[in-house]
């Protein structure tokens, strides 16, 4: 069995369990999505409901509340295996560790940060966005969330098994996520005046993601260590 | 340059002497604060000190 | 062959122990023996590499575990206090799970054996979490039976354990010794070897 | 003579060091800081009378901003060294300066909203690099609620340090993006820093400032890390005995 295949099966193996774990616990998977719906419904409840503000206000207001979504979420990325024993034994596994990591981070996206692109036609419905500017904010969520949660993951490594872990965490990973925002945001805004424009937003979302790929893991895996000395 | 000119610092006094007022206020209160966290933890050394002698 | 040469741990600014130094050889049971307190989980998990150490070094077959990594892992399994087992996931999964990552080809027949010799019979396909503390820790040390790493690092492994477990536990340990594999263990009970040889190791001045 | 680096490195040798050269950085920044002031407010008025006084806030705000970006990068310096070769007064060190830079980043933001006020007309405009030190809070902030969240050193240590590396390659993407929100015209990088326009006589004074608030930066990182190493170090032999003679 050579190196890279026992690597892929690890990481299907580490993908499915997750994902298994989760099916088995549904509510937990529902908070994260309803906290996204219920902060994007706030918003016009306090600005008012005029249509031109909304529109206006519509991507930096879906972006925030996904940026606290998927920050909400990260806590129980690891808490669960850190409780149990099971990431000590992650640590042992003679596999790199930043694969188990990545892995992880991959079923961890796929139940937070897929449910807010789906969820976001109902934004651009409250909000009254056009197709165009739907589908941008659509593409943008697409290609920012996974770069929220592999960055969040750093987070909740340094902040595992800490007392109040949670708003540390807020407060660690939220300066990072800045460069997401602006540019998912401004994607979606661009898109009002015309879709040609939102290419480059687009573009350096993109290059954050493969950034942050190629990072993350690496940093997550030594926070892990670090953490459960 | 009259001390009164040199306070009122062309209309602008308010502003300077409130950045400058706020940069001496925080040098100052840093000093002060490490100087006094070293008194307390010298304080506290001697007298576990004096605790583990006793006991 | 684990050889520790004058190992120094801390934990915060409290020095557990000083340039401790010994070897394992194949069909050795090192008992570690000291109170608690004395440093006796940090000494097998710097052993397993999840402690980094002030000091000293830790060889496996004469190359230091750091420049090892991942390949020293495949040689170790590690039974902390935490069982390592997830309680939504059924005893099956679980260990098919921890046969992966240690990156051993099981299927599962060897799994339903191991889980039956282990005394779980019919429990294979249950939530761990219905399970007694006893039958979990069961769970856990049918892990044991499947891995194939020479170096086993028990951590006070028959808490919890009711008699028959026990006797099943010390039949493991000693198949494991008899078959040149080497252990080192953390209990309050004592193991009697019919093959290989038990050392001691008294922690804490 | 070859300075045997290593024998400063540990905690025991460096706490006495630390304390005989403190007065000295002090004294320096004292001196620097009234020579600067004087040189600032004095041999210049006749210069400024045609410009605005507000002037002068410069001759704090700039070294601040300076020293809160200098500061960080000392901090990762420190934990990087720290990390690498997992010598605790290494993380001491960057522990000890994470107050003074959360400071300066205080004070520049102060300042700067003083300066704003006197020469755009508004306390706060998101103006890209006032935002930057204010994300640079942020981080400083960040990494001194970590330090004093987690109750063992070894592991503050070592998870703080990590965070500020994460922070430092994030900083560039960070202020990057402030700085250039649209990339279809990314005008703002170009902005010419309004440094270069200032009459050199000032430049002088805030240069003699920024060498001052650096010896003030030495001085107080020394004396907060004595204090944290009679902290971390209670237990030692050499503290207890010197905690004895103190008496």
């Amino acid at each position: 069995m050579s190196g890279k295949s026992t690597m892929l099966r690890t990481f299907r193996v580490i993908v499915m369990r997750d994902l298994t774990l989760a099916m088995r616990r549904r509510t937990d998977l529902l908070t994260t999505l309803f906290f996204f719906i219920i902060v994007v419904s706030l918003f016009p409840l306090g600005v008012g409901t005029e249509k031109a503000i909304l529109r206006q206000i519509a991507p930096g207001i879906a972006w925030v509340a996904a940026l606290l979504a998927s920050m909400l979420a990260l806590e129980r990325l690891f808490a669960g295996d850190f409780q149990d024993g099971t990431l000590e034994q992650m640590l042992l596994a003679p596999q790199p560790l930043s694969v188990l990591v990545l892995a992880k981070v991959v079923a961890h996206w796929l139940l937070t940060g897929l449910p807010l692109v789906l969820i976001a036609p109902l934004v651009g419905l409250q909000y009254d966005l056009s197709a165009g500017s739907l589908g941008i904010m659509m593409l943008a969520l697409l290609i920012g969330t996974p770069t929220l949660s592999l960055v969040g993951a750093i987070g909740a490594a340094l902040t595992l098994g800490l007392r109040g872990g949670g708003v540390l965490l807020s407060l660690l990973v939220l300066p990072l996520y800045i460069p997401v925002l602006i540019y998912g945001a401004g994607a979606v805004s661009a898109s009002v005046t015309s879709i040609a424009d939102t290419q480059p937003y687009l573009m350096l979302l993109t290059g954050f993601m493969i950034f942050a790929l190629v990072l993350a893991p690496w940093a997550t895996a030594a926070a892990l260590r670090i953490s459960s000395e | 340059m009259s001390l009164s000119e040199f306070i009122s610092m062309g209309g602008y006094g308010f502003y300077v002497w409130m950045s400058f007022g706020m940069t001496a206020l925080l040098i100052t209160a840093e000093v002060v604060y490490v100087k006094h966290q070293r008194k307390q933890i010298l304080r506290r050394l001697q007298r576990m000190a004096q605790l583990n002698a006793e006991v | 062959m684990l050889s520790v040469s004058n190992i120094t741990c801390s934990r915060g600014d409290r020095t557990l122990f000083r340039d401790l130094s010994f070897s394992v050889a194949p069909g050795d049971l090192l008992h570690l023996k000291g109170k608690n307190g004395s440093g006796k989980t940090t000494l097998l998990r710097s052993i397993c590499g999840l402690f980094l150490q002030d000091s000293g070094e830790i060889h496996w077959n004469d190359t230091s575990i750091r420049n090892l990594g991942e390949d020293y892992f495949r040689e170790v399994v590690y039974l902390g206090h935490h069982n390592g087992i997830k309680d939504d996931l059924t005893a099956e999964e679980n260990l098919t799970i921890a046969a992966v990552l240690d990156g051993d080809e099981t299927d599962e027949k060897q799994i339903r054996i191991a889980l039956e010799r282990i005394g779980l019979r019919g429990y294979d396909d249950l939530p761990t979490r219905v399970l007694s503390q006893g039958q979990k820790r069961r769970v856990a040390l049918a892990r044991l039976l499947l891995t194939k790493s020479p170096l086993w690092i028990l951590d006070e492994p028959f808490t919890a354990l009711d008699t028959s477990a026990i006797d099943l536990l010390q039949e493991i340990i000693r198949e494991h010794i008899a078959a040149d594999g080497m252990i080192i263990i953390t209990t309050h009970q004592e193991v009697a070897l019919t093959a290989g040889h038990a050392k001691q190791l008294e922690l804490g001045n | 003579m070859s300075i045997n680096w290593f024998k400063y490195s540990s905690p025991q040798t460096f706490y006495p060091l630390a304390g005989k050269m403190t007065p000295w950085f002090n004294w320096i920044a004292g001196i620097l800081a009234v020579v600067g002031l004087y040189w600032g407010f004095f041999e210049t008025p006749h210069i400024l009378s045609e410009q605005k006084q507000y002037y002068r806030i410069l001759f704090v705000h700039v070294p601040a901003a300076w020293m809160s970006m200098w500061l960080y990068l000392m901090m990762v310096g420190w934990a990087v060294v720290g990390l690498i070769f997992n010598t605790r007064l290494s993380f001491m060190m960057a522990a000890s300066i994470a107050p003074s830079g959360a400071i300066f980043t205080f004070l520049t933001l102060w300042t700067g909203a003083f300066w704003g006020q006197t020469s755009w007309g508004t306390w706060w405009d998101w103006d890209p690099r006032m935002t930057s030190e204010l994300i640079l809070l942020f981080l400083y902030v960040g990494y001194m609620a970590l330090q004093s969240a987690i109750d063992d050193t070894r592991r503050a240590d070592r998870a703080s340090a990590l965070l500020a590396l994460v922070g430092a390659i994030c900083i560039p993407i960070i202020y990057w993006s402030v700085n250039c929100p649209d990339p279809n015209e990314c005008t703002a990088l170009h902005q010419q820093s309004s440094m270069s326009a200032v009459e050199p006589n000032i430049r002088i004074a805030w240069l003699i400032m920024v060498f001052s608030f650096w010896m003030y930066a030495f001085a107080i990182a020394f004396m907060r890390v004595r204090n944290v190493i009679l902290e971390r170090e209670r237990n030692a032999a050499w503290v207890t005995e010197l905690v004895g003679r103190k008496k």
